[in-house]
Order: structure tokens, then sequence, then C-alpha cells
């Protein structure tokens, strides 16, 4: 069972690597790679699903019968882009967070801003 | 000509009119008095000519169509009618009451407690036409708001709390209850028209008319039964004309009103009595009227006092109409309005005291009666008719009430009338008496010289309602011929 | 930042530049029919620019490109991936309709394709090289 | 010519005018006249957004479902662009907002955002008005997640401008969990193109039916599931919404609020509607089974936490987590009036909610900060603003004559219609708590008397015109939506009645 759905098995064990290092790092950056690990498995998934048994790439060229599916392959190439977006933004926020907070440890800007809750509560 | 008359939404918006000539004329004083007192009684003659009409065609007028199939309209049927009289011919006494009180006691910002004062007195009109559930209901919320500043004039802090419990529990108990109840019936009976004999068919079942009848009154939170009445004391934070206009002119009265219209027109007095739809709001009225009267005994405070024996009054209003006898629904509606004249003096003279002496304690009224002779009078005429003897308009509403409770073999219903009775004269007639026949309370520092009747303002309001309740005496036999179609299809 | 760096990196990087830009040159105007396309072309060209600018620095590489023909870039390809869109609906055809371009539909296709492709090219390499200048700009 | 393209016109305006407002003659610089320049261009934009909406509306009202192929190619290969009532519906919505929005928004982002990056801002804004159409607009489930990308990635750029420095953390939780909703609808549109090899809206809808027994089909939905609820802030995925909404700059919480998660709520009734047939969604894989439970979380949770909140912002933010467990509550009860009166309230709660924030805009821009201590008083100092956040939070309530008291009297019938009492009861308790957290707002602006030394001196003044205008026509239509239905419950019963089979 295991053998014929490497793929997807691949897939699963990204997403679910990516997912991690979301949710239990505390480091900002490292959160970003998770992200992205966690597109990529997307990606793998997409693109296993395009391949047809004894398919060539999808270009037209005489004699050849069996393609595969260039339409995932498509799709993906949007999907890169977006990811690729998306970490160059959360790069550019980090790099203002790590301006104005002097860190990238989501706990130290935590503590940060429950200072700021305090004291402009008493200012306030 | 007639078919003008026919849109009834002309009665809200003549004191909207006359709210914003207030607004208008808000620096120069003495002009917008006259504005609002002009306008009162352009109102009630309205309504007056209004009366001929019932008679002939009361065709529905639909002002707006907010669904397909709901709408605002209006219609003009006796009981409406009545409300509105009511409302209409104490909003000019209680102006010219306020004018006196407000320039008495120098209270701050008049312009916005006259603008609000009229606002409310349309809504209240709009509760007195309105042909569906769903009108009564909006015009019913606009009424909370509108009272709601009135209620917290003096903001100040403890006006804010008074505010808080006031709307807090008038807005729940409206939201809470009665529009679920409205989208019940909606959903049973199709529609939410008053229609004479009820909209409600037996599909309902005994427990459902139970559960949506005791939804309905205790959705109805104006009408102060028991677990929601706190709103009421609480707003005796407000000056004492605001007082006047909760307890007798609108407020209250919009709650009994709705108490009846729904119990007439929605559930139909035979589907109340056949479904025994009533039974759990009976005692809990009639445990609200004995209540209610012990706690105002023990009340220090004039204006308290007043107030607790308004919750037990309205009880009265709420035990007719739920005795589902067409007789006590009848004696309901006569009390309704015979107790709006009786507790309006009460409250007017609580607020003549008040200009006159600042004393606000039951106890501070000794040997009062002979500095301020008519006052205690009016006093003392009113008490009597709240009590509800004979030579005055009190004793006929109590003589109906009493008259159905025994027409549905409820005695203990009869019981329980004259026991608060009876509690009646426990709590009112001290304050008289305290007036006329203690001598002057020697450890109060009052200057003796110094305590003459309130301004002419106050004083003649009060006179007048006080002879109102002897003079209407005479007149109830028509009020209630012109209420009998109403109460029996 | 300002001392120069070894001879043998610049000499390397003037070597590679000028293949890499036309390697990807010849990836953007062969995507129709091969592997290639402007995505792929952009992020190479801009590969190029970047490497030129980490080995002579950010200052020499903006007299090139400087930041601002950068930033109009970036909106220049968007607008003509959409103008070919719009063009396509003042011919006639619907949006991005490509048989409308030209007066065959083939050679229409061929022409959309092609703009199209160009478009995506330049705005995927302002994007890359304005993201290097920015993370730059923070560094110093 | 053009009216046979109005389809794609609604979001290519927007796509192109973005690049151009970044090109604008002194763009990106400090001066003044290049902002205003900025502003006015996106402002004609968002105008002839709505105009295009308008009669894209007037078009299906007559016509029915307009269809759109993309470049020419028929549905099942191309991209379709397909409008039905439902779409023009949320776009009537989506582009009012943005044209009330952008007509206040002149002072109040002089004010806020840095001044070289306003004319950036603007095409930011248009980017995300872009995406935000284009997810309507577009009948390709692909195309979906392509323009929810645009607009969320815009958004996350948006909330990252406000000036304070907790925006910065704010919109970067947005962007995680943002990005992870999104990639969730992509890996479950994934497996449906794995199942039907399609990715035309209508053409799936044909395709699923047969696949029920298989357990891709399960997954797609799950994930479809959990991406629309993170997407949508529904409770227990809503911790990204009130740190955005509170901090972002305020015309942007203006705009995303009454906009942003509303598309969402398209995106649930397109894919669990159009494309899984209602049938589906409730008997094979019992949707309501999550999304009532959810919602009654949500409606008392977050209006309870919303009770306790100091900042006024992240109280109608909890408050906007809370109204839209009343749209998912009115879904999930599974019938066509229940979704009717979801869709209702969508439209009412974007009037509402829009304005509120328009108004917390207008008191930032005059007393600089929307903590409570601050309201102090304001009832004197800014007459018109107090009175419209007074107004619009009796909608909130639903008291009657306003559109809220439409959009509960509709989800009490279809709770009541189905003797669902736990359901009418949680509606009518939440308006309670709406009660409790509006009213100390209105009695610390109108009872408490202003700590003088709080405002340096200067007399904070009524809030300008050209954000006071804008703040009256949502209160006006608060009013006129309370008392006439027949545009706003008319347009959303065919819509549902098309969508439902």
């Amino acid at each position: 069972m295991f053998a014929d759905y490497y793929n997807y098995w691949v897939a699963i064990i990204l997403m679910m690597l990516g997912f991690y290092i979301v949710i239990s790092d505390a480091n900002l950056i490292k959160k970003i790679i998770g992200l992205s690990i966690f597109q990529t498995s997307v990606f793998i998934l997409f693109i296993s699903m395009s391949k047809v048994e004894g398919g060539t790439a999808p270009i037209l060229a005489e004699g050849i019968t069996t393609y595969s599916n260039p339409l995932p392959h498509v799709l993906i190439l949007t999907a890169i882009v977006v990811s690729v977006a998306t970490t160059a933004l959360g790069l550019a926020i980090i790099a203002r967070i790590y301006r104005e907070y002097g860190t990238v440890d989501e706990n130290i800007i935590h503590d940060q801003d429950e200072e700021d809750e305090d004291n402009n509560e008493a200012t306030g | 000509m007639i078919q003008t008359l026919q849109h009834y939404e002309f009665a809200i918006l003549i004191p909207l009119l006359g709210g914003l000539l207030v607004l208008l004329f808000h620096n120069h004083e003495n002009f917008r008095e006259a504005c609002s007192i002009v306008i009162g009684i352009v109102l009630f003659l309205y309504i007056v000519q209004l009366i001929g009409l019932t008679s002939g065609d009361n065709t529905a007028h639909t002002l707006l169509n907010i669904t397909p199939t709901l709408s605002i309209t209006f219609h003009l049927e006796p009981l409406g009618l009545v409300f509105a009289l009511l409302a209409s011919s104490l909003w000019i006494i209680t102006t010219i009451y306020s004018i006196g009180y407000m320039r008495g006691n120098k209270e701050k910002n008049q312009t916005r407690f006259y603008v609000f004062f009229a606002m409310s007195i349309a809504s209240t009109m709009g509760i007195a036409f309105s042909a569906n559930l769903l009108t009564l209901f909006i015009f019913y919320e606009t009424l909370t708001l509108c009272t709601y500043p009135l209620v917290t004039h003096k903001q100040n802090q403890e006006a804010q709390s008074g505010g808080r419990t006031y709307l807090g529990i008038l807005l729940s108990t409206s939201i809470l209850f009665f529009l679920t109840a409205m989208v019940v019936t909606w959903l049973h009976a199709g529609t939410l028209d008053f229609l004479p004999g009820g909209i409600l068919d037996s599909k309902l079942g005994p427990l459902g008319a139970l559960l949506l009848f005791t939804l309905f009154m205790f959705g109805i939170g104006k009408a102060a039964l028991m677990p929601f009445h706190r709103w009421l004391p609480a707003a005796m934070v407000a000056p004492t004309p605001v007082s006047a206009l909760l307890h007798a002119v609108a407020v209250v009265k919009a709650g009994v009103f709705t108490v009846l219209k729904i119990s007439v027109y929605i559930f139909g007095i035979d589907f109340i009595a056949t479904q025994h739809a009533a039974d759990v709001i009976l005692w809990v009225a009639v445990a609200t009227m004995l209540i209610a009267s012990i706690i105002a005994l023990t009340k220090n405070n004039l204006k308290a006092r007043l107030a607790y024996s308004t919750i037990s009054q309205l009880s009265y209003i709420v035990v007719g109409a739920a005795l589902a006898s067409p007789i006590a629904a009848m004696g309901g509606a006569l009390h309704m309005v015979t107790h709006a004249f009786g507790k309006i003096t009460l409250f007017f003279c609580a607020g003549a005291i008040y200009t006159a002496t600042k004393y606000t304690q039951v106890s501070q009224l000794d040997g009062l009666g002979h500095r301020m002779p008519f006052t205690f009078t009016a006093y003392l005429v009113a008490a009597i008719s709240v009590i509800g003897l004979p030579p005055l308009i009190g004793s006929w509403s109590k003589w109906y009430l009493m008259e159905g409770s025994i027409s549905t073999q409820n005695y203990i219903v009869l019981i329980a009338f004259s026991l608060s009775t009876l509690l009646n004269c426990a709590y009112l007639l001290p304050i008289a008496l305290r007036g006329f026949f203690n001598p002057l309370n020697s450890n109060l520092d009052h200057q003796v010289s110094g305590i003459k009747e309130a301004p002419l303002a106050c004083v003649f309001p009060l006179c007048i309602t006080a002879l109102c309740t002897f003079l209407l005496f005479f007149y109830m036999q028509t009020v209630y011929d012109f209420l009998y179609p109403a109460f029996n299809p | 930042m300002n001392k120069k760096r070894s001879l043998i990196l610049r000499e390397a990087c003037n070597l590679i530049v000028p293949a890499v830009l036309l390697y990807a040159l010849y990836v953007q105007f062969h995507g129709d029919y091969g592997p290639g396309g402007g995505f792929q072309a952009g992020v190479i060209f801009a590969a190029a620019i970047i490497l030129y600018a980490l080995v002579y620095g950010r200052k020499k590489t903006q007299k090139i490109f400087p930041a601002s023909l950068v930033r109009y870039l970036i909106s220049i390809g968007l607008l003509l991936y959409a103008g070919v869109g719009v063009a396509s609906l003042f011919m006639g055809g619907n949006y991005l309709d490509y048989n409308v371009l030209a007066h065959n539909p083939q050679h229409g296709q061929h022409l959309g394709i092609f703009l199209i492709e160009l478009g995506v090219g330049i705005t995927v390499a302002a994007v890359m090289i304005m993201i290097f200048y920015m993370l730059d700009e923070y560094a110093d | 010519m053009l009216t046979q393209h109005l389809a794609v016109l609604q979001v290519v305006v927007p796509l192109i005018s973005a690049p151009l407002c970044a090109l604008l003659p002194l763009a990106g610089s400090e001066n003044k006249l290049g902002n205003k320049l900025a502003w006015l261009f996106a402002t004609l934009v968002s105008l002839t957004t709505f105009i295009i909406a308008l009669l894209i509306a007037k078009e299906v009202s007559d016509h029915g479902v307009i269809s759109y192929q993309l470049g020419g190619w028929a549905p099942p290969w191309g991209i379709e662009y397909r409008i039905d009532h439902l779409s023009a519906y949320i776009l009537l919505i989506v582009s009012a907002i943005a044209c009330i929005t952008m007509l206040a928004a002149q002072k109040s982002v002089e004010k806020e955002i840095a001044h070289e990056k306003i004319s950036l801002f603007y095409s930011a804004f248009l980017l995300c008005l872009t995406g935000l159409l284009g997810v309507v607009v577009t009948g390709d489930a692909f195309n979906i997640f392509v323009f929810l990308e645009i607009s969320s990635l815009s958004s996350y750029v948006l909330i990252a401008l406000g000036n304070d420095r907790k925006a910065l953390t704010a919109s970067y939780q947005y962007l995680i969990m943002g990005t992870i909703g999104a990639t969730f609808i992509l890996i479950g549109i994934g497996l449906l193109y794995m199942l039907t090899g399609t990715l035309n809206i209508v053409d799936l809808q044909q395709r699923i039916p047969e696949l029920l027994s298989s357990r891709t089909l399960h997954a797609a939905f799950a994930f479809f599931t959990v991406g629309i609820s993170l997407k949508l802030a529904l409770l227990p995925l809503h911790l990204w919404l009130p740190n955005a909404y509170a901090y972002a700059p305020s015309m942007i919480t203006v705009f995303l609020s009454a906009t942003a998660t509303k598309v969402s709520l398209y995106i649930l009734f397109r894919f669990f509607f159009g494309l899984f047939s209602n049938e589906i969604t409730f008997e094979e894989f019992h949707l309501d089974k999550i999304l009532i439970p959810l919602s009654i979380l949500a409606i008392l949770i977050a209006s309870s936490v919303a009770v306790f909140q100091n900042n006024i912002k992240r109280m109608f933010a909890y408050s906007s987590v809370a109204q839209i467990g009343y749209m998912t509550l009115g879904i999930g009860l599974a019938t066509k009036s229940g979704s009717i009166a979801g869709m209702l309230h969508l439209f009412n709660h974007a009037i509402i909610k829009g304005g509120l924030f328009l108004a917390m805009a207008c008191i930032v821009f005059r007393t600089g900060s929307v903590q409570l201590s601050n309201f102090a008083g304001l009832g004197k100092r800014m007459p018109w603003t107090m009175a419209a956040i007074l107004l619009l939070g009796l909608g909130l309530i639903g008291v009657p004559f306003t559109a809220g008291f439409i959009s509960k009297w509709y989800l009490l019938i279809a709770a009541l219609e189905q003797n669902n009492w736990l359901a009418a009861t949680v509606i009518v308790g939440g308006s309670l708590l709406a009660v409790m957290y509006i009213w100390k707002i209105i009695e610390h602006a109108y009872f408490k008397i202003p700590i003088s030394s709080a405002s340096e001196g200067q007399v904070i003044s009524e809030a300008p015109f050209t954000m006071l205008i804008p703040l009256w026509i949502l209160v006006a239509a608060n009013f006129y939506f309370g008392v006439n239905t027949s545009f706003s419950y008319g347009f959303a019963n065919t819509a549902i009645n098309t969508l439902f089979q």
C-alpha cells in the first residue's frame, strides 16, 4: 500500500512537518519557513496527480500519444507565485517587526505588548 | 375630508411636529412652552373628532410595507381610541405641570426634556392606533428608547444606574420574550393583525397557548409583572413630571394597553377561557398585586410608595385580562382610565410637595395640610378614587373587575381584590391624614412661615385631574358602552 | 561594503552575468512552444542582476537599474498583461481572447502569448530586484 | 459595446487602476498634491466599480445569470465568469462599501499613514478591492483561490501600514492563519480536481453526486470547511480578527470589516451550495452539526468577551465575530429561509458594522485613541458622531426600524420554523449581550464628565464633514433597509432560490 501511494505520503508528511513548525516554533522566520514547507507539500500533491503512466512532457510532438496532464503544473505555477509573494511579504513584515521590537522571538514580542498594554492602561 | 382623516399617522406626526417646534424655539422659553401646549391641544382635538368615525368605516391604513407580508398599518378601534384620548388629554395637563415644575426647580436642559416628551407621546399614539402586533412592537420599543433620556434627565451617577436598570429590564424582556412570542404567533397564525375574536387557532393546544400567553405577558415588561417590575421604582431618579408621564400617561399605560390588546385581539377572550391560557399569569398577577401593596407599605419615600402602588394597580388590569371574561376585561380597560387620573394626581401632589418644601419622605409631611390645602385635598380625593370608593371613578372599574371575578367563579381573586383595597387604604391615606391632623413636625428645621403652595402652574393641573376623578364618575357608562363592542365581538 | 571583492569573484561574475542574461532572454522568448515563459525568465533575469549587485555592491547596480525605474517596471509589466486583455476586448473578442489580436487566429495566439509572457517576465524580474533592494536597504 | 463585457470589467477596472495608481505623477513622494491625486483616482475607480455593480445587478435581475468566457474558451476548459443573483448581491455590497470608505478616507489616511506611503496604500487598497470582486465574479474554483490570495495579501499589507507597532504583529498573525486557510482551500480544490478532472463550479456540481462514496470527497469537504471557517473567522479560528481590526488603519478596518468576511461567507455559499448542493452538504456531510454549535459558541462567547473590552475597536471586532456567528447559524439551520436570513444579516451587518467602524475612524481622527476612558463626555463634544454610534448600535441590537431588526426577525422565523428553541434563545440572548456593550459606550459618552487633563488643551471638535457625510449615509441606509426591505430581502430571496435546488 505504501509503495504505490508513495508521493501522497511524502505530501502528507511534508504538510504535517510544515504545520508543526508553524505552530510550535517561536522564531518568526522559522514560522515562515514552516509555512513555505507546508505550501510546497501542496504543490507535490498537485503535481503528483498530473503524472500519466508513460506520458511525456506536455509538448506536442509527432508520434507521441500520451502526455502527462499540464493543467496541475500551470495551477502550481500560480500557487508558487502566491507562495513566494506570501514569503516575501512575511519577511518584509518580520524585518519591520525586528526594527520596531528589536527581536524576532514571538514570546519576547508578546511580553513587550503586555508591557505596552499595562503602561497605557496607567496613563489612559 | 374623511379620507384624509383616515391617515391615523397624523396622530404621530403632530407630536413630532411639536417636538420639532420646541427644538426650533429652544432659546426663548415662553414661546417654546406655548408651542407644547398648543400642540397638545391640537392633538387632543384631532383625536376627539376621530370618535365619530369608529361607528363608520375604520378601515386600516397601511403606512409602510416592510416586507411583502409585514407592514406598519394603523386602524381605529375603541380600546385604542380610549387610550389615545387618555394619553393626549393627560399630555396637555402634564406639559402645564412640567412648565411649573421645571421653572420651580430651575432644572437644566429643558428643551431636550420637551423634545423627548413629545417623541414619547408620538410613540404612544403609534401604539394606540397600531393595527398589527409588529407596528405595536415597533412603537413599544421606540417608547422605551424615547423615555430613557427622560429617566436619566439629571445625568448624575444614580440617574445612570437607574437608567441602566430601566433600560436593561425593558429591553431584555421585550427582546427576549415579546419578540420570540411574536414570531411564534406569526408562524402559527400566519398573520399579526389584530382581529376581533383573536387570530390563534386551537391547533396550538392548551400547553402551547399557556406558554405563549405567559411568554407574551412576561415579554411586556411595561406591565411590571413581579419578577420584571424592578424598572419602575428604579425610574424614580427622574424628575416628577417624568414619573407622572411614566406612571400615568404613557409607559405603564402602554404596557397594560398591550396586555389588553393581545388578550382581546390576538388570543381572544373565549380562546383564553377554553384553552385556560392565562392560568399561570392570573396567579402571578394576583401575587404581584398583593406583594407590591405590602412593599408599598414599607416605603418611606413618597415617590417609591406611589411607584409600588402603581405596580399593584397594573396587576389589577392584568388580572382583569387573565380572568378571561368580557366583564373583567372591560373592568381592566376602565381601570386603565381611572387609575391614570388618580395616579397622575398623586404624582403631581408629590411633585408639588417637593417643589414647595423639598421634602420627599412621608414622615416629613406632618402638618403640611394647612399650609398646602389644595395639594392635600387633591391628594385625598385622588387617593379615595384609587382605593375605589363610590363618588369617584375608581369605584366603577373595581366594581366591574370584581363582577368579572364572580362571573368566572374565581372567589380567591375576589378576596385578593378586597384585600388589596384594604392595603391601598393602609398606604395611601396616612399621607393625607398626617398632612391634616398631625402637628407640624418640630424636629425639622423648616421655616414655618416659608411653606406655601407650589407655584400655580403645579397646583392648577393637579386640581383639574382631581376634579376629573369626580366629574367623569357620571360619564363612565358612556365609556363602558363605547368599549362594549370591542370586548364582545 | 565599499571594499572591492576579490579579483576572481569579479572576473567570474563578468563571465557569468551576460551568459545568464542571454539565457533568460532565450527562456523568455521560447516559452510558447518549449519549456519557459515569463515567470522562469523573470526570475533568471533577476538572479543575474542580484549576482551582479552582490559582487559589485548595490550602488553600482542602482546606476544601471535605479530603484524608481524598477518600481515603474513592476506596474508597466502588469499594465502590459492587462493591456493585452483590454486590447482583445476592444477588438471584439472576450477579455484575453488572442484570436482577434492579429489577422488570423494562429498569429493572434502567437502574438498574444508573446506579449503576455513579456509582461509577466518584466513584472517578475522587477519584483525580485525590488525585494533584493528593499532587504539590502534594511541590512545597512 | 461594453455592456456585454460587464462581468470582466468589474475586475479589470480596479486591476488596471492599481498599478496606474502607483504610476501616478508624484506618487510615493511626501507632497500633499500627489496623495490627494492618488485618493481622487482611487475614489473614482471605486465609484466606477459601484456603477458596474449596479449595471450587473440590473442585468442579472432582467436576464438571469451572466456567463462570460474568459479568453473565448468554453467553460469546462476555459475560466468562466459566472454572475448569478448571489454574486450580484455581494458585488453591490463590496463596491458600495468601497465607495463609502474611499469618500471618507482622505483626511483619515492623511493623518494615520506615513505620507510617502499613501499612494502605495491606495494602490494596495485597489488590489484588495480587485481580489474581493474577483472572488465573487469568477465561476472557476481555482480562480477563486487566486483572487482570494490577491485580496488577502493586499489586506495583510494594508493592516501592516497601521501606525501602532502592534499592527505589524497583528498583520503577521493574520498572514500565517490566512495563508493556512487559503492553502486548505487549495488542497480541497486539488482533491476535487483529482476526482472530477474539472475546475468549473457548475461542471463540478454535476459530477459530484455520483462520487459520494469516495473518501477523497469527504477529505475535500473537510479541508473546505476548515479553510473557509478560518477565512471566515468562525469562533475557534477567529484569533487573527480582533488584533487585525483593532490595530489596522481605521479606514481599512471600515473596509475589511464590511467586506472581507462577507466575501468568505460568499465562498461558503458558493462551495457548499453552488458546488456541493445543499442536499449533499446537509444530508450527506451534516455540515449543520458543525455550524450550529460553533455559531452558538461564537455568538455567546464573542459577545461576552466584547463586553469586557476597553479598546472599542477590539470590542466591535469581537462583535463582528459574534455577528458572523449569526450568519452561520442562519445557514446552519439547513433550510432555505435560514440561508435567506443569513444572507440578509450579511447585508445589514455590512452597513451597520461599516458605519460603526467609520465612526471609530472619526473619533481616532479627532482624539487619536479609542480607549473607553477617552469616550468620556464625547456626547457633547462630537454630537453627530456619537449620535451615529448610538443609532448604529441600536441597529446592532436589533431595535425595530433598523436593518438589524429585520435580520433578527428572519433569523428567529427560520429558527422557530423548526422549533429549534436553542437557536432562537441564542439569537435573542446575543442581542441582549449587544445591549450591554453598546450601552457601556453610550453611558461613557453621555454621562461621564470629560477628564479635562486628558485632552491636551485642544478642544475636541466634531469630525470633518468629509467623514461625517459617508457616516450618515450609512446611518440612513440602516434605517432605510430597516423599513423597506424590498431590495435586501427580495434579492436575497431570489439568490437563495436560484442557488438551492
